[in-house]
């Protein structure tokens, strides 16, 4: 009795891996998106952001100090959680709409259910889609530049090189408002919604929205930083191709398909593309789809999800009340993950087809 | 069987009852109701087209009546019609008055329900007033380029609102410049 | 039980929307303003005492088997009733609670006191009975529509409550906000039971 | 193809937009009470189209063919229910005996829909929104395909639901209604949709 | 007044209709059906509201007779349906001879176990014994895991200051679902009259049993308690003592032989003071001075 | 050179560095071996010797107790001085004979039968049965059962499994590299038994030089051939071993290699076999790899059946730092030991020790559902709704999403980052269901 050994099941090793280290390397991925964020709309987006991730750790050490369960806060889930609400805010945004909207996103999104790991919804979308809710002026209004300089040849709207005879109806500030407002208006000719849409899928256009120099939520302008970003996730395995892909893909079938003005498959192979890095889809797909907690383990069910967020994204960018799907199409897939799960259990190895 | 009828028997006696006391019930207050309704729009009506004092129907504008106002010297004051669109989650009635050389009189937001807050601010008076002394030609939302300022966050709506009365003036302007006033059908509503 | 029981237990112990998680349609999609739900409130207790008057003195002459066809009949005459006499003398409030008069008759809360209690008990009881339910259940339609309007529109009864400052929270009064009241208010109910 | 059209929209506009539970408020009770077990709203959610379907045809026909023509339009809510209490009792009792296996599949879930709101309220919204007799019955049937669907969606989480460490206090009936919250957030983003 | 006339035949109409079709229907279509759910939907309120979760007042009765449902589900019934339930389903608690849970062993915490190894894992008795056969060295003992009292619903099951599971009798059940959760196979339903358990299970020859019992109090199969009981109550069950509980009558007489108190008399002390008492009060006759012996007995036994 | 391989798995480091070029080494005799009864799947072996016997080295001092039993041979000469209750390599405690050594380690005689491939198939069987021969590459099937297919299932081919996906292991890799010949010829055995076509080798890719002795030695045997396999955990794994080398699929729910005409053998096994068949020589030592961080020495050796595990770690000359966790078997699926008095067993094919902090405690946190587990499980189960089920002990639903289709081979432990312990809790549920299946 001398010597006492640890005894455990098998194996006895283990990869070295955790929770909060998955958590915080998420965290550095999303580094480079606050850092062009910082770039084009300013220190503003930085506090934005730091007020949401404030909020959100407060808001679960709290709530886990009422619940009388360990307080879990550097895990690090909060932070994200926190940072991709702040993502989902416009710039100009008061500073307690990312406070109120990681305080729902923790609360009630995510501590409700029991914790990291129980919540059905994704919470900073949850909390996104509160926001909206609850005051859309206020999210959907007031793209503010303070690009230091003038980078590219463009502006930070929606459009470049647009021509004068263009009616006010499409100067929204983002180029998804502007497809939106082309579809809600009957008061400009289908020439000139030609030219808008030419101009949308130019390639002065979709190289500003590449490099994020467009009007946007934060988190969501950069293109290229997010894929920097979602590189380094996938190259250490935390986000998985199926559901990136699957997403991306769907969508740019099915704008492919559907996205012109005259009919089906009257866009240019451009619009796809326009359509991938406009508005939020990059960071949909890459770091809200991919949310482990709120969507599918199978494989199969990961794929059905990420073609279910593509289908629903295109409905709603193409034919919705709003201009912009990525949000709704998550959460509303999210809803649905319980029963992807059940019914996309993986065919065992070697088992007999019936 | 003589179960069964006497269960039929109880239910009968029920409704039987049930329904007398209804009925009588409702000769009671259809009246009322009628009245309100007929009341309603007839305020509607004189809201939006206060020189007004009698209304002559002149035709249909999606099965809704056009009327005629006449003021107390029997001449033409104008017309009332109700426009009608959906728009963002329901279809929006507006009872609009119109001058008799076709500009907006007045409007009166009859029916929605659109979204708290936004879509339903229509019915505030300072937006309704946006639209008094607009002709067809600019009853556009100022983002299509016309002169009425939308509602923030919720230009869906002022866009319907905009267009069903931009219509409406269209479809009046066309049957009343073809026929001569005098010569128009015309009869007492009688509702 | 003493009669005072029969009264207040509807209001708080049995509550029939935060205990009893009955009738949830009405209060969800009524509690949008306080006057909507006081209205929607008066209607139901109407419709509840009256037909538990009605049921209790009928109870007896009901064969078992025809018992529920009766009491919708009798429920849906007092709803019809209501329907008409709000129509006539407060249209506009009519107007907003719309589908809903008419769906008092399939209310849980009602067919279900009529069987359980009014189909049992004595007149006075039942009386007791169906008004304090009523008023348990306009109290707890009062309370939803007072933070829902609260927070979603700034006012209560229609005055402004709030400073100008405040930005109402839109989605209080939109059908989301009414369940996650709603939840939020039961889970507060659970907290205090323990 | 204008038809199709037509019910193209109607069936979105019933099944998402306006879905009947999340942003119409009808059926909330069995939408509450028969979520618990996926197998149980997969029952119930047949149970309902089958109804509503019927309720649709049969009350659009009473108030057409006879409360119409004689002028007793005031007793619509007591004809309706009436109609829609007896019809599932007879339906019920059918199946009963003469397709056991189905009633037990779907069967045993008929009487509670007497009390659903959501079938008397989609009979009383098809004379309302004034639909001819063939939108009626398919209003009814979109309206219990709405239904069904987020029934179910809700019983697969509150399956999932079941095993979380769900504070005590929001266990049952205050966390379905979260749940039921945040699916109406959700389902928002279906608002404005036009095709 | 022809619309009155009209809506009375309408609806008179409709109500014998339906109510004649439905009492045709009823019987043309009728299905035998278990007395006790008639009896039980007879009870139920009968308005469907699925406030059970059942799908509806019948669906609810049906659960309750074939699948044990909970009785207590009905929120518009309130308490005098669940009364009305319970009588159907004669489900009156008889508690004539109540059992419950004795744990047979008295070993069980950190404090009082020897261990082969420090188990790192799930923290359920199961998980553990099926690693290298359970951290503790005796092969038979508790794991202290906690299996018992998680499966408890009713919270009858403690610790002790030692990390011992105590029975709180009053709040067993005697349900047995801690007898299914343990992995030792520890537990037995035992009537609650009868006072003295052998809390040892160990089949090890006594000498081991004895070495890796951290408690102490291991049966070393001495078979001096089968010798002492009066009444033949004790067996020697492959080197473990075992009580015949039909036989035993409580007399505690094994656990005064037992040399290493495996046999446990929660009585001991009553008997002691008892007994203390009645020499106390024959000494007290003899000699008067003896007092404090007596308190010294006393306080021994506390 | 195309590696082959099969879908998951894990990429653990293979730490095999340690042994890697140890030449195998024979361990001194023993003073004391103690020989459990259950060395293999089956029965216990009976004992036929009493508490103060004298056996000779290679004798029979159990007989195997029905046809799924083996028998167990003295592995040293001297006195029979216990049959109890002894540690067993896989942490359980069990039945075993005791034998103290008389430093003469007399042996009974050995055949030498040069013409042993004419030999008759059953003399063969026989042989090799009588040898006490099991699988050594873990699991311990008796191979004369193995041997013995049903005739409606004929085995057209023999896969020799050299692949040691185990990180540290390379007792087998040692084998390959220092007795190939001995390996073919059991190989040859194998096929003349079961008259198999075709006899393949499958080995790791990290052990190139293996490859291409084995390569280099069957150059002129047409129906032998080397598989060079992705280094990959588990691809030793009999259905992944064979996935990868045939392309076949064995049937899940209790399929065996032979459904799909396929025969796995160890390495280790294959050179048992040609000696029980040409010598008559019974199974009493293996080769096994002592590892480790803090082994002094790391060493291939080969010893006595029976011998202590702290035989071995002296011979090893001991460890660097305290012990924090005594591992017999491979880090992924051997067992964590209480105490290094245990004997080896014909399974045993590592003895690996770990320092504190390699042996240190993760707690469990919530499952994240990030499908990792999913991701990389070979057998295409949901690890992760196993355990999750297990823990709500949903039997019906633990049952249905396959339980007992899982291997055990620990990658999906491996890669949880909630350090869940899968296994465990599919372990429970495998033990539930199988008592539910049995009544
Ligand atoms: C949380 C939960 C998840 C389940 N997931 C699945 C699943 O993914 N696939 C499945 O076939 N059954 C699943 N079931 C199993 C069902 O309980 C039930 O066994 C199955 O649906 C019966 O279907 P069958 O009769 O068609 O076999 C799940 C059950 C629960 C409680
Ligand atoms: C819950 C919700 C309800 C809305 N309701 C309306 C509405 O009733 N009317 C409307 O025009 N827009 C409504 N919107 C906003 C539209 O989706 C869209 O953003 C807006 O019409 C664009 O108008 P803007 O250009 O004025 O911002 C609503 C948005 C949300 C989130
Ligand atoms: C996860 C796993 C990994 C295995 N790895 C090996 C291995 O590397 N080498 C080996 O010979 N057997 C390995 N086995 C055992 C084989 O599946 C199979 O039982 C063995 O090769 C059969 O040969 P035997 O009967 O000669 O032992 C492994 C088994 C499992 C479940
Ligand atoms: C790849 C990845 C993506 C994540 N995406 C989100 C997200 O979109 N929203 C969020 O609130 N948390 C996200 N998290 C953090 C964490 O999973 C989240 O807080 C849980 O949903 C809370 O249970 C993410 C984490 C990882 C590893
Ligand atoms: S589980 Fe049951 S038998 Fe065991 S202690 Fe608790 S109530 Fe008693
Ligand atoms: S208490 Fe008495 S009767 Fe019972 S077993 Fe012990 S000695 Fe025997
Ligand atoms: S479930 Fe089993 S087979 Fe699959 S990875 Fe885990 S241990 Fe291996
Ligand atoms: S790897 Fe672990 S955390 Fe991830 S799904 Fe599997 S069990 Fe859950
Ligand atoms: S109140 Fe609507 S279903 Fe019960």
């Amino acid at each position: 009795m001398s010597d006492v050994y640890a005894v455990s099941a098998a194996p006895h090793i283990k990869q070295n891996i955790s929770v909060s280290s998955v958590m915080w390397q998420v965290v550095l991925a999303l580094t480079p998106a606050l850092l062009v964020g910082i770039f084009f709309f300013g220190i503003q987006s930085f506090l934005l952001t730091l007020y949401g991730v404030v909020a959100a750790i407060v808001t679960e050490a709290l709530i886990q100090r009422l619940r009388k369960v360990p307080v879990t806060i550097s895990d690090g889930s909060a932070v994200v959680t926190g940072i991709l609400v702040a993502f989902n805010i416009n710039s100009a945004a008061p500073w307690w709409l990312p406070v109120i909207g990681s305080v729902f996103a923790i609360a009630i999104g995510k501590q409700i259910f029991g914790g990291l790991g129980f919540n059905i919804f994704n919470p900073a979308l949850l909390g996104r889609a509160f926001l909206v809710a609850s005051w859309p002026t206020l999210m959907t209004a007031g793209w503010k530049s303070t690009t230091p300089v003038a980078l590219f040849k463009s502006s930070i709207n929606g459009l470049v090189n647009l021509p004068s005879n263009v009616p006010a109806v499409v100067t929204s500030a983002t180029p998804l408002g502007v497809v939106k407002a082309l579809r809600d208006t009957t008061q400009i000719s289908s020439d000139m919604a030609e030219t808008v849409m030419n101009n949308l899928t130019s390639m002065d256009t979709l190289q500003n929205l590449f490099w994020g120099n467009i009007g946007g939520v934060i988190g969501e302008v950069s293109a290229a930083a997010l894929l920097l970003g979602a590189a380094y996730l996938a190259w250490k395995h935390i986000i998985e191709w199926r559901i990136p892909i699957s997403y991306i893909a769907t969508v740019f079938i099915l704008t492919y398909i559907f996205g012109g003005i005259n009919g089906l498959f009257s866009a240019s192979i451009m619009l796809p593309f326009f359509h991938i890095f406009s508005g939020g889809l990059i960071l949909g797909a890459f770091f809200m789809a991919t949310d482990m907690v709120t969507s599918p383990v199978t494989k199969k069910g990961r794929i059905i999800f990420g073609m279910g967020c593509g289908i629903l994204t295109v409905v709603i960018r193409l034919a919705g009340g709003y201009p912009e799907g990525v949000s709704y199409s998550i959460l509303l897939m999210n809803i649905t993950v319980p029963l992807i799960d059940r019914y996309t259990i993986p065919r065992i190895f070697g088992e007999v087809r019936k | 069987m003589k179960y069964f009828l006497r269960l039929g028997f109880v239910l009968l006696v029920i409704t039987t009852v049930a329904s007398g006391i209804l009925a009588y019930i409702n000769s009671l207050t259809e009246p009322i109701i009628k009245e309100n309704q007929r009341k309603a729009k007839e305020e509607a009506r004189m809201e939006v087209l206060p020189e007004a004092v009698s209304f002559d129907s002149i035709s249909y504008l999606n099965e809704e009546v056009i009327y005629a106002g006449k003021n107390n010297e029997g001449k033409l004051a104008g017309y009332t019609f109700v426009a009608s669109l959906y728009g963002y989650s329901s279809d929006v009635k507006t009872m609009v008055g119109v001058t008799p050389d076709f500009k907006v009189n007045k409007i009166k937001i009859i029916e929605q329900t659109e979204t708290p807050g936004l879509g339903a601010n229509c019915t505030k008076p300072e937006f309704q007033s946006l639209f008094e002394g607009k002709n067809e030609t600019v009853m556009l939302v100022d983002k299509d380029g016309g002169e009425i300022v939308s509602i923030t966050g919720a230009t869906i709506t002022t866009r319907t609102i905009a267009n069903s009365i931009r219509t409406g003036l269209k479809f009046l302007r066309k049957i009343e410049v073809q026929s001569e006033p005098e010569e128009i059908h015309r009869e007492e509503v009688t509702e | 039980m003493s009669v005072i029981k029969e009264f207040t237990k509807g209001i708080v112990k049995e509550n029939p929307v935060f205990v009893m998680a009955l009738g949830l349609c009405p209060v969800l999609a009524v509690s949008s303003s306080v006057e909507n739900a006081i209205g929607m409130g008066a209607a139901a207790t109407f419709v509840l005492v009256f037909s538990n008057i009605f049921i209790s003195l009928i109870k007896g002459f009901i064969p078992r088997k025809i018992r529920i066809p009766s009491y919708i009949v009798v429920i849906a005459s007092f709803v019809t009733i209501v329907d008409m006499v709000m129509e006539a003398y407060v249209p506009a409030l009519h107007k907003n609670l719309g589908l809903f008069i008419p769906l008092i008759v399939v209310n849980c809360i009602i067919l279900g006191r009529a069987e359980a209690f009014a189909g049992k008990n004595n007149l006075i009881r039942s009386i007791l009975d169906g008004f304090g339910m009523g008023l348990g259940f306009t109290l707890a339609l009062i309370v939803i529509a007072s933070i829902r309007e609260i927070l979603g529109a700034g006012q209560f009864l229609g005055y402004n409550v709030l400073p100008a400052t405040f930005k109402p929270m839109l989605v209080a009064i939109l059908a989301p906000g009414a369940f996650l009241v709603m939840g939020l208010l039961m889970g507060l109910m659970n907290l205090k039971k323990k | 193809m204008e038809l199709l059209a037509k019910i193209f929209a109607m069936a979105i506009a019933a099944i998402f937009v306006q879905n009947f539970v999340l942003a119409r408020f009808l059926g909330l009770c069995p939408y509450i009470g028969v979520s618990k077990k996926l197998d149980s709203a997969l029952g119930m959610g047949m149970a309902v189209i089958f109804v509503m379907t019927m309720a649709s045809t049969f009350t659009w026909l009473i108030q057409t063919y006879l409360l119409v023509p004689l002028k007793i339009e005031f007793l619509q809510t007591i004809a309706f229910i009436l109609t829609i209490a007896s019809l599932v009792q007879l339906v019920e009792m059918i199946i009963q005996k003469t397709a056991p296996a189905l009633y037990k599949a779907l069967g045993v879930f008929l009487p509670l829909i007497t009390t659903n709101c959501a079938v008397l309220g989609v009979a009383i919204l098809n004379i309302n929104e004034e639909y001819t007799f063939i939108f009626a019955i398919l209003n009814g049937l979109f309206a219990g395909l709405g239904f069904t669907l987020v029934l179910i969606l809700m019983a697969g989480i509150r399956e999932r639901l079941e095993r979380a460490e769900l504070p005590r206090t929001m266990r049952g009936m205050p966390i379905a209604m979260i749940v039921a919250g945040c699916m109406a957030l959700a389902f928002l983003g279906f608002s404005g949709l036009k095709f | 007044m022809s619309i009155i006339l009209y809506s009375i035949a309408t609806l008179g109409t409709l109500g014998v209709i339906y109510g004649i079709g439905l009492a045709f229907a009823s019987k043309k279509f009728h299905v035998d059906i278990d007395p006790k759910i008639e009896q039980i939907n007879e009870i139920l309120p009968g308005v469907n509201c699925g406030a059970c979760g059942y799908p509806g007042c019948s669906g609810y009765a049906e659960a309750v007779v074939k699948h044990g449902a909970e009785i207590n589900k009905c929120a518009p019934g309130g308490d005098e349906v669940i009364a009305n339930i319970a009588k159907i389903m004669g489900m009156e608690a008889t508690s004539a001879d109540k059992k419950i849970a004795v744990i047979h062993c008295q070993s069980g915490g950190a404090n009082n176990t020897f261990f082969r190894y420090k188990y790192h894992g799930i923290s359920t008795c199961k998980a553990a014994v099926l690693v290298s056969s359970g951290p503790n060295l005796c092969n038979y003992g508790c794991v202290f895991q906690n299996d018992c009292i998680a499966a408890c619903q009713f919270d009858a099951i403690h610790l002790d200051e030692n990390g011992m599971r105590i029975v709180d009798k009053n709040n067993c059940t005697g349900c047995g679902a801690c007898i299914i959760a343990c992995s030792r196979n520890l537990i037995e339903l035992v009537s609650i009259k009868k006072r003295v358990h052998v809390l040892c299970t160990s089949h090890d020859k006594g000498a081991v049993s004895r070495k890796v019992c951290g408690n102490k109090t291991a049966c070393i199969a001495c078979s001096l308690c089968v010798k002492k009981c009066p009444v033949e109550a004790i067996e020697m069950q492959d080197n473990v003592a075992v009580i015949i509980y039909d036989k035993c009558i409580n007399c505690g007489q094994c656990t005064d032989v037992c040399p290493t108190s495996a046999i446990f008399d929660p009585l001991k002390e009553v008997r002691a003071k008892k007994k203390a008492e009645a020499k106390a009060k024959a000494e007290a006759i003899n000699k008067q001075p003896e007092e404090q012996k007596t308190t010294e007995i006393l306080e021994d036994t506390k | 050179m195309g590696f082959k391989t099969f879908p998951g798995g894990v990429h653990p480091h293979d730490s095999k560095e340690y042994s890697k070029n140890k030449p195998v080494e024979i361990l001194p005799l023993p003073i004391k071996v103690v020989i459990p009864l259950s060395q293999h799947i089956g029965a216990l072996s009976k004992p036929i010797v009493k508490v103060g016997d004298e056996v000779l080295n290679g004798q029979k001092i159990a007989e195997s107790s029905g046809f799924v039993s083996i028998p167990m041979h003295a592995s040293i000469s001297g006195k029979v001085t216990g049959i109890d209750k002894f540690n067993h390599p896989t942490g359980i405690i069990s039945m075993a004979i005791e034998i103290t050594g008389d430093e003469q380690d007399d042996r009974i005689e050995l055949t030498d039968e040069i013409n042993y491939l004419e030999l008759p198939v059953d003399e063969m069987k026989n042989r090799i049965s009588e040898a006490g021969i099991c699988g050594m590459g873990g699991a311990g099937f008796p191979t004369h059962v193995k041997l013995s297919p049903a005739a409606e299932k004929p085995i057209d081919t023999i896969i020799l499994n050299g692949v040691e996906c185990e990180p540290y292991l390379t007792a087998d890799y040692r084998i390959m590299m220092e007795q190939p010949d001995d390996i073919i010829n059991g190989l040859k055995i194998f096929m003349k038994i079961i008259n198999a076509k075709k006899g393949i080798i499958g080995i790791e890719a990290n052990k190139p030089d293996a490859i291409k002795l084995m390569k280099n030695k069957l150059k002129k045997e047409s129906d032998l051939e080397v598989i060079g396999l992705k280094l990959k955990y588990p691809q030793g794994a009999e259905k992944q071993l064979i996935y990868a080398a045939t392309n076949r699929k064995v049937p899940n729910k209790g399929g065996l290699p032979m459904d799909v005409g396929v025969i796995v053998q160890n390495v280790g096994t294959a050179i048992a076999v040609y000696e029980a068949v040409r010598y008559k020589k019974p199974l009493i030592e293996r080769v096994i790899t002592v590892s480790g961080k803090i082994v002094r020495n790391p060493k291939n050796i080969k010893a006595r059946i029976g011998t202590f595990f702290s035989d071995l770690l002296e011979f090893c000359d001991g460890t660097t730092e305290d012990i924090g966790k005594i591992i017999s078997g491979g880090p992924m699926m051997g067992f964590a030991i209480p105490s290094l008095e245990t004997p080896m067993t014909k399974g045993c094919s590592g003895l690996l020790l770990f320092n504190k902090k390699e042996g240190h405690k993760e707690d469990e946190s919530v499952c994240l559902r990030c499908g990792r587990c999913v991701d990389v499980c070979p057998m295409d189960l949901v690890p992760s709704l196993i355990a999750h089920n297990v823990k709500h002990e949903d039997w019906i639903l633990v049952e249905k999403f396959g339980v007992m289709d899982c291997m055990k081979c620990g990658s999906c432990s491996y890669v949880c980052p909630s350090h869940i312990k899968l296994i465990q809790w599919i372990n429970i549920g495998k033990l539930k269901i199988n008592e539910l299946q049995k009544k």
